[in-house]
């Protein structure tokens, strides 16, 4: 055997542009084929005369291969390189075979021969569409428990992947002057005359190679030459060029504002052993100052009974899988059209050695160029005659001819049958870019009017059909100087949109308008005839043209039914909006990098290595990584806190407080600034000193807190909260550049210039004391909220005297660089003298013991400072602050208001759920009225028993009383205290 | 406790021994770098370009090099600093006599150098700016985002970028970039 | 009208489907209503079912820019859940989750309300904190939600990745049961069929261009582009253009109009077997019955009325999709789009009587209106039958804004520590 | 993806550079701690929320860090200009810009745009 006769029995020997000696092997559905190099898998397939690729959607109609490019409805498959490559709703016919690929059908069980679902197809007259809308009602549960799980099964296509894909997905950002969107005829020349005058060009074509319609359209003459080749040549030529870039296998997706283009490039599909390094696509991300739109036109199919038999297909199709793939689509073709192009396609399989069964003509008048030729090559042609029916389960075996408006029938058998109702110019990314379209009523189409960006369409999208006018519009479009000339054979006339003779409104045919959402011509009169008069209505109670081709075929015929229903123009009707992605576009490409450690960047402090060492768990706070708690061997997360925090007040604490925000605030009118952005008073804080401040914004709610430290008259030290670093200098700057811009400050973020090591507890001082240079630690020299520039183990640092416990602490801010260095050492003398590493869970737990406060956990964005208990820190002598109105707001300052107070539960052992709802009258019926909840709840291992934190309505005056905590199995009493519960007199700060 | 205070701390730096790269591109680590985040007023910016010893550009997305120190326009009164050796920024500063404000931010950047012909495509590979030598020019700078990171960009050279990070960010950038030096070495 | 049911569908099955009849008319505008709506969506034209139902005014107009349902209703994510943390929210979102359960039988038409559960992740300790004072709430006000393990979430969905490996580690989930999805279309067209069988007026391409008032500034009608038609009572329920109709009567509203997208994947066998929602990585999925992912993306950070919004938005979510879910990455998005929502500064919808006598008010909805269409269209014909809010929506009115008395659900959600 | 011009740099980025910023040309009242709960509710709350051409602000947060105002058109979102902070409301340039607006406003929307094809 041949290599050729291998590669299919339906290869048309010199037929094609594949090497016959370069082949690939695959199977589908279990059985091993051959293919050539180049082949598609439609073409393959076809090639070994198999048609029945699928089943539809909702009939599971047995299905074969429309078309022989993207917008193909029918022949989806799942194409698997192993198990975790799998994947579904691939389109046969732009997927190209690789050696090895394994390839199922879908939506069909046991298979695809013999598929259960067809039971719908006999059932269809219950079916029509949006018959689910008047039925499943009763009983009321049943449709979510039966019917729904029914349909759920039977719709859907493919099987989603079921592990972790396994490849990698790039992705580039690039500019250009201009994009040519399809390198046809059209875009090839519109880029040769671009790229002429220096500017970069981006050529994009979703085929494997450039050439378009030339694939299929063999006649065609360019510059002398064959036009396939001339393209090939072209594209070569541009190729060498520097400024020009030619991106092949490649669809513009998306037409977005302001020449932004989404391009996805699929890199390694079509390869057998792709390497490791390569992505399997990669997501251009494109912005040009000009995009030329040459993205063609796309063939209609016909509108009859039983159009959607395995073997039927577009003529164009059929074309293109002879001439490029070298494949006859059957040995007897029957060919149905209302346009000249499907003559074409029949002379070329005629010269091919294929018998054409008769060329049926819709129209009186076919074009008098192909009937000449057709009656010199011996093809009948039965012109002003329509198909009415076909016949043949898994693949046609005859089409039932009749002359318009004559009921006599004739049966013609055929093994495959081609169809053309004419061409609809592709107009999915002009109108993306949201240019607006007009109606052209002699051809019948949608063609480009008002642009709304820097485009301009060439070619058949356009609606220019003349060869020699489309390739000057293309040399006038790129803007240079090309000589080129072209010749085609025949002058196309024709087209039709609608449902062809026998498919109207008064037959009971299946006439499929889209094939892959089972939606026929009756489906659409039924819905005009329910009241759907808009399009847009129409699609949406039909599905028509929401499959997964997005209505590229069905759209044009769906519409002209519609109008002709409703009696209205074709304009006034409508047409549905095309939406991004042109075709779909794979999550991992749109994503490409963001993934893994790349999906979210995981902030890590100077120290995390150490911590990590010591044991440390990890918790999340915004991005950042903080160490939790630092378990020892045999420790869970409760018994290492209570060690924790018990080890601090007792001895001391080694805490890493590096991802505090911080900002430097510098400047003559550095004071008053943080005059008007605190609600506390700045200007009275002297050098060296500290104070905790409270930040509202204008609505007077709790927008953050810190500690602020004077290092100089014109430099402060502003500490935020880890989460709101980043909006806290976005809120000052937006302040200090439009409100305040007569001020004399700057703001810098300092966050990550400084590690931040806390130390805390009664032995702190003498802990960190050897490491100082330059600073007196005495209480009388540097007492608690002092601050001070020094150095700390020969490196210049910031020391604070401040505490989040209640116990005498410090912070040593250190160049992050040397947080490492000091953090290791400070804690090999604290580990000495009995110290304890802790983690967030234990600082959280030291500070509600003293009552203190966490912004976005007791508070929540609806809080007041003196909701807070912190009215103290609302300075009342500024005449001005951000906040200061907000805050006398009528129900800001109205009594009763949530207020933050102390519970403790009459059980000391239980602790309160954080988010537990607080009611003074447990058994009242539900709804219940809430008075708070728990904000802040832990387990107080100093106290030997649990604290907690309460928003409560009124809460201040309510200390001493009794309310409830109901949980789903107990209701728990707590009485209402105040804030502090150790070291109510706080003395032990002082050391 | 002297024996304790004489010890000296040493340093860490983020990006240490990371590598990555392709054929391609190659990254690395830049050497520590002393940095101050400048900011001055219009009037101010000859008192402080003398100080400094290097002329604050005051062209949007230019750098300017001088004496070891180069830099870099951020914005309309920000520059970015920076000294390739043992500081004395900050002194230098102070020294203008002028309104400013100059903080040190030496330890909150870090800096990866990439190079090689495919450098401009590997910073593409998260970075929207269009980084072509007619609009990109070494010498270049901007601030930017690298995909969910900012970045500081500088061109140094046709076929070289230095990629200014705050530390924290710098495995993330180094991941990226080490994701697009793959990709643009193909 | 002739009602749906199977065996109305046998019948019309044997004669090729020929006898059902228009499920609304269109008819041309009377000069004047009793009431007119403004907008066609599910809110607007449930507010006119109800004020025919239950208040006895059926001499209304629904007047529509464009077609019905093609605002916001048609654009939604179609989740449907009442777990909300304040009693004014919970009020409204229940009320409707009760209306939700019956209205398929109520309406005569399969909504498709589907209570499969919406699963909020936790990834935090902070979203633990914030999910157990919603269930906490919840509970106490006889709604359910409930906390989930990451063990019983992934037995829930699993597909779920709750390895202690990911960026952000699931820590738990709340779980609202009746929670669920609707579809979409099919509300809106339910409402209009059974409202225009009540004899309401559903005028279609038809566009208010002001709003007439009276000497003592009140509401006398609308001037449309068919014409002025006359009203005493005037409701505006036009998601995404409520500024625009309200300030044709000189009503400054609170509002930013936001572009929000959203996408589907290609259809696929039943993998997704209910609404997963998570905040933290910004995400929410659910799988639609015909088998395609449908995911809800950001909105646009600036006000626009294009329905047009960044790719960048898209690629932010599918980021976090497929992170939650690593198995999609080879799923293939077919379609995404826009919608214009409209945000209020505490992120609560605003229903009420307005400064305009005659004039009331329902917008505000934000990115969440779908689950509140019959609430919110039930709420809001009571408003406009009685003149006054009824009091499961007397907490929304456009006064809390000079009171401060917000109802600031993304205030107690969203903030981060 | 828009493309904003910052008028700091001089050039156009992109905007995952820019942070927007609300409503432009809403000072802060000199007096705020004196106005009335209307008052602040107004500056604080209403906004204008055009349909049509808007004047809003923006941050250049990823770049030179600076807010800076601009004139957009919210219905095809085309800006019709960028000027810096502190300038007063900026006229739009060209006539033409307004008839463009004008004309566009009567399309509506992306949606109609395909409803309205003539």
């Amino acid at each position: 055997m041949s290599a050729s006769s291998n590669s299919g029995a339906f290869r048309i020997k010199g037929a094609g542009r594949h090497t016959p000696a370069r082949t690939a092997r695959f199977t589908f559905d279990g059985k091993s084929y051959t293919a050539l190099e180049g082949d598609t898998v439609a073409s393959a397939l076809l090639a070994h005369g198999v048609h029945l690729l699928g089943r539809s959607f909702k009939y599971h109609r047995p299905r074969g291969i429309l078309t022989a490019g993207p917008e193909e409805p029918n022949a989806l498959l799942d194409v698997s390189r192993d198990a975790a490559r799998r994947q579904p709703n691939v389109r046969a016919t732009v997927q190209e075979v690789f050696d090895g690929a394994k390839i199922s059908s879908q939506n069909r069980w046991p298979s695809l021969r013999y598929d259960i679902g067809a039971i719908n197809d006999a059932l269809s007259p219950f079916f029509a569409a949006g018959f689910y809308y008047k039925t499943f009602m009763w009983p009321k549960e049943a449709w979510h428990k039966i019917y729904e799980p029914i349909i759920r099964r039977s719709a859907g296509l493919g099987v989603a992947p079921t592990e972790d894909d396994p490849d990698h997905y790039a992705s580039r950002y690039v500019h250009c002057d201009v994009l040519v969107a399809g390198a046809g005829v059209a875009g090839l020349t519109a880029a040769l005359s671009a790229a002429a005058t220096g500017k970069t060009i981006i050529l994009v074509d979703e085929q494997p190679e450039v050439g378009g319609a030339l694939h299929y359209d063999a006649s065609t003459m360019i510059g002398g030459q064959n036009g396939y080749d001339w393209a090939q040549a072209a594209a070569a030529k541009l190729k060498a060029m520097p400024n020009v870039t030619v991106l092949t296998r490649t669809t513009v997706f998306g037409y977005y504002n302001h020449g932004f283009l989404g391009l996805v490039e699929r890199v390694t599909d079509h390869i057998s052993r792709p390497g490791k390094d390569v992505p399997r696509e990669r997501l251009w991300q494109v912005r040009s100052k000009q995009v030329i739109l040459a993205t063609g036109s796309i063939e209609r199919h016909m509108v009859f009974a039983n159009n959607d038999r395995p073997g039927i297909m577009l003529a164009s199709a059929a074309r293109s899988f002879l001439n490029h793939h070298g494949v006859a689509v059957g040995n007897r073709v029957g060919v149905y059209t209302a346009h000249d192009s499907a003559y074409e396609a029949a002379f070329d399989l005629k010269r091919a050695g294929v018998s054409i069964a008769a060329i049926v003509d819709n129209r009186d008048r076919p074009g008098e160029a192909v009937l000449a030729e057709a009656r010199k090559l011996g093809i009948d042609v039965l012109a002003g005659h329509a198909v009415v029916d076909t016949s043949g389960r898994l693949r046609i075996n005859s089409m039932t001819v009749a002359r318009n408006g004559n009921f006599d029938r004739r049966k013609i058998k055929v093994d495959a049958l081609i169809v053309s109702a004419g061409w609809t110019p592709s107009v999915h990314l002009f109108s993306q870019s949201r240019g607006k379209l007009k109606f052209e009523a002699a051809s019948q189409r949608f063609l480009p009017d008002v642009y709304a960006q820097n485009s301009i369409s060439v070619g058949a999208c356009n609606g220019t059909d003349d060869l020699a006018e489309l390739i000057d519009e293309a040399i006038l479009a790129g803007g240079g100087r090309v000589a080129l000339s072209g010749e085609n054979r025949f002058e196309w006339t024709g087209g039709m949109i609608g449902a062809a003779e026998g498919a109207g409104p008064e037959d009971a045919v299946k006439a499929f308008v889209d094939f892959q959402h089972d939606v026929t011509a009756k489906d659409i009169c039924l819905a005009v005839r329910e009241g759907m008069h808009s399009i847009e209505h129409i699609k949406r109670f039909t599905t028509n043209g929401m499959a997964s081709d997005q209505g590229k075929l069905s759209n044009m015929h769906g519409l002209a039914i519609a109008s002709e229903m409703l009696g209205r123009p074709i304009p006034q009707v409508g047409l549905t909006t095309f939406r991004a992605p042109y075709t779909p576009v794979t999550y991992g490409t749109l994503i490409n990098h963001s993934r893994g450690d790349l999906f979210d960047p995981a902030r890590k402090t100077p120290m995390h290595a150490l911590e990590e060492a010591e044991g440390a768990e990890f918790e999340d706070v915004g991005n950042w990584k903080r160490a939790w708690y630092f378990p020892r061997r045999g420790e869970d997360m409760h018994s290492a806190v209570n060690r924790e925090c018990k080890t601090v007040r007792d001895v001391a604490g080694v805490f890493d407080a590096s991802t505090l925000g911080k900002i430097e605030v510098v400047g003559p009118d550095a004071a008053q600034f943080l005059n008007l952005l605190y609600t506390n008073a700045w200007d009275t804080l002297k050098p060296g000193k500290c104070r905790y401040g409270i930040m509202t914004r204008e609505d007077g709610f709790i927008y953050d807190d810190g500690v602020v430290g004077r290092l100089a008259e014109d430099r402060f030290h502003v500490t935020t909260t880890t989460g709101g670093a980043p909006r806290v200098l976005n809120h000052m700057e937006d302040y200090l550049q439009t409100e305040f811009p007569h001020l004399k400050v700057w703001l810098t973020s300092t966050t990550e210039q400084w590690a931040v090591i806390a130390v805390q507890g009664p032995k702190a001082r003498e802990i960190i004391e050897p490491f100082v240079e330059g600073q007196d630690l005495s209480n009388e020299a540097f007492p608690h909220m002092s601050v001070a520039e020094c150095t700390v183990m020969g490196v210049p640092a910031r020391l604070f005297r401040v505490s989040f416990t209640g116990e005498v602490g410090y912070e040593i801010n250190v160049p992050a660089d040397y947080g490492a260095a000091v953090w290791k050492a400070v804690w090999v003398r604290a580990e000495s003298m009995g110290a304890c590493l802790y983690g967030t869970e234990t600082m959280h737990v030291l500070r509600a013991e003293k009552g203190y406060i966490i912004v976005g956990q007791d508070t929540d964005g609806t809080v007041t400072p003196d909701d807070a208990g912190y009215g103290w820190a609302v300075s009342k002598k500024k005449a001005d602050f951000v906040g200061i109105r907000g805050l006398k707001r009528p129900d800001l300052a109205r009594e009763g208001r949530k207020q933050l107070v102390g519970l403790l539960t009459k059980d000391p052992k239980e602790v309160l759920e954080e988010g537990g709802q607080i009611v003074a009258d447990p058994n009242q019926p539900k709804p219940m009225t809430m008075l708070g909840h728990v904000t802040s709840s832990y387990w107080s291992e100093n106290l030997g028993r649990s604290i907690a934190i309460a928003l409560v309505a009124g809460g201040r005056a309510k200390v001493g009383e009794t309310l409830y905590v109901p949980m789903a199995d107990k209701t728990i009493a707590v009485e209402v205290t105040g804030m502090v519960f150790v070291d109510k007199e706080g003395g032990r700060i002082n050391g | 406790m002297a024996e304790l205070g004489s010890h000296i701390a040493t340093r860490s730096l983020p990006l240490s021994g990371v590598h990555g790269g392709s054929s391609m591109v190659r990254l690395e680590p830049a050497a520590p770098a002393s940095r101050i985040s400048l900011r001055v007023r219009a009037e101010d910016v000859p008192a402080l370009s003398s100080a400094l010893g290097v002329d604050l550009p005051v062209k949007p997305k230019t750098s300017a090099y001088a004496n070891g120190r180069t830099a870099l326009w951020l914005g309309p009164d920000e520059w970015l600093v920076i000294d390739e050796g043992e500081s004395g920024l900050m002194t230098a500063a102070a020294n203008s006599g002028v309104l400013h404000s100059a903080t040190d931010v030496s330890h909150r950047n870090t800096a990866i150098l990439v190079s090689g012909p495919g450098a401009a495509a590997a910073i593409n590979a998260g970075c929207s700016q269009d980084l072509s030598l007619d609009v990109f020019p070494v010498g270049a700078c901007s601030r930017t985002l690298f995909g969910k990171v900012e970045i500081v960009l500088l061109r140094t050279a046709e076929d070289a970028f230095r990629v200014e990070v705050w530390r924290s960010f710098s495995d993330y950038a180094f991941g990226l970039l080490s994701e697009g030096a793959r990709d643009a070495a193909l | 009208m002739r009602k749906y049911s199977v065996f109305a569908i046998a019948r019309e099955a044997m004669r090729a489907h020929k006898g059902w009849e228009a499920q609304w008319t269109s008819p041309e505008p009377r000069g004047a209503y009793d009431v007119i709506i403004v907008g066609a969506g599910g809110h607007g034209l449930g507010a006119a079912y109800y004020l025919a139902k239950e208040h006895g005014i059926t001499n209304i107009a629904v007047i529509e820019k464009g077609w019905l349902g093609g605002g916001n209703t048609g654009r939604n994510t179609t989740i449907i859940r009442s777990n909300y943390l304040y009693e004014e929210s919970m009020d409204i979102y229940e009320h409707s989750l009760k209306l939700w359960e019956g209205l398929s039988q109520d309406l005569n038409y399969n909504v498709m309300y589907s209570p499969r559960g919406v699963m909020m992740l936790s990834h935090n300790i902070h979203d633990q904190q914030v999910f157990k004072r919603h269930i906490n709430a919840n509970r106490l006000y006889g709604i359910d939600n409930e906390w989930m393990t990451p063990e019983q979430a992934k037995a829930f969905v699993p597909v779920l990745d709750i390895s202690k490996t990911a960026r952000y580690p699931i820590n738990g989930a709340a779980l609202q049961r009746r929670g669920g999805t609707a579809r979409h279309d099919a509300v809106a067209w339910g409402f209009a069929r059974a409202a225009a069988d009540r004899g309401v007026h559903i005028i279609q391409n038809c566009e208010v261009t002001g709003i007439r008032r009276g000497p003592g500034g009140e509401v006398q009608g609308v001037e449309t582009s068919k014409g002025f038609i006359g009203a005493k009572k005037v409701g505006v329920s036009a998601a995404g253009h409520s500024s625009v109709v309200m300030e044709m009567a000189g009503v400054r509203v609170p509002l930013h109009s936001n572009p929000l997208q959203a996408l589907v994947s290609e259809p696929l066998k039943p993998i997704f077997p209910c609404v997963v929602m998570s905040n933290t990585v910004h995400a929410y999925i659910s799988q639609s019955d015909k088998g395609e992912l449908v995911i809800g993306a950001g909105t646009d950070q600036y006000n626009s009325y294009s329905q047009t919004g960044g790719l960048q938005i898209i690629t932010h979510t599918l980021d976090a999709i497929c992170e939650l879910f690593p198995i999609f990455r080879r799923v293939k998005m077919m379609r995404q789009w826009g919608g214009i929502t409209d945000n209020t500064p505490d992120r609560s919808p605003i229903q009420g009587i307005t400064p305009v006598p005659g004039l009331f008010l329902n917008c505000g909805w934000g990115t969440g209106g779908f689950k509140a269409t019959p609430g919110s269209a039930n709420l809001f014909a009571h408003l406009i039958a009685k003149g006054e809010p009824h009091k499961l929506a007397s907490g929304l009115t456009l006064d809390r804004f000079r009171t401060g008395r917000l109802i600031d659900e993304a205030a107690a959600a969203a903030v981060a520590h | 993806m828009l493309l904003i011009h910052c008028p700091y740099c001089e050039e156009d980025r992109s905007e995952l550079e820019f942070r927007w910023a609300g409503e432009a040309h809403i000072a802060r009242p000199e007096n705020i701690a004196a106005i009335s709960d209307e008052e602040f509710a107004e500056f604080f709350f209403l906004r204008n929320n055009e349909k049509g051409l808007t004047y809003e602000r923006w941050r250049h947060i990823h770049g030179c860090g600076r807010f800076f105002n601009a004139a957009r058109d919210t219905i095809s979102d085309r800006f019709l200009m960028t000027y810096k902070a502190g300038l007063p409301k900026q006229p739009v340039p060209v006539a033409e810009e307004f008839a463009a607006i004008a004309e566009e406003k009567s399309v509506e929307t992306w949606e109609q745009t395909e409803g309205d094809a003539r």
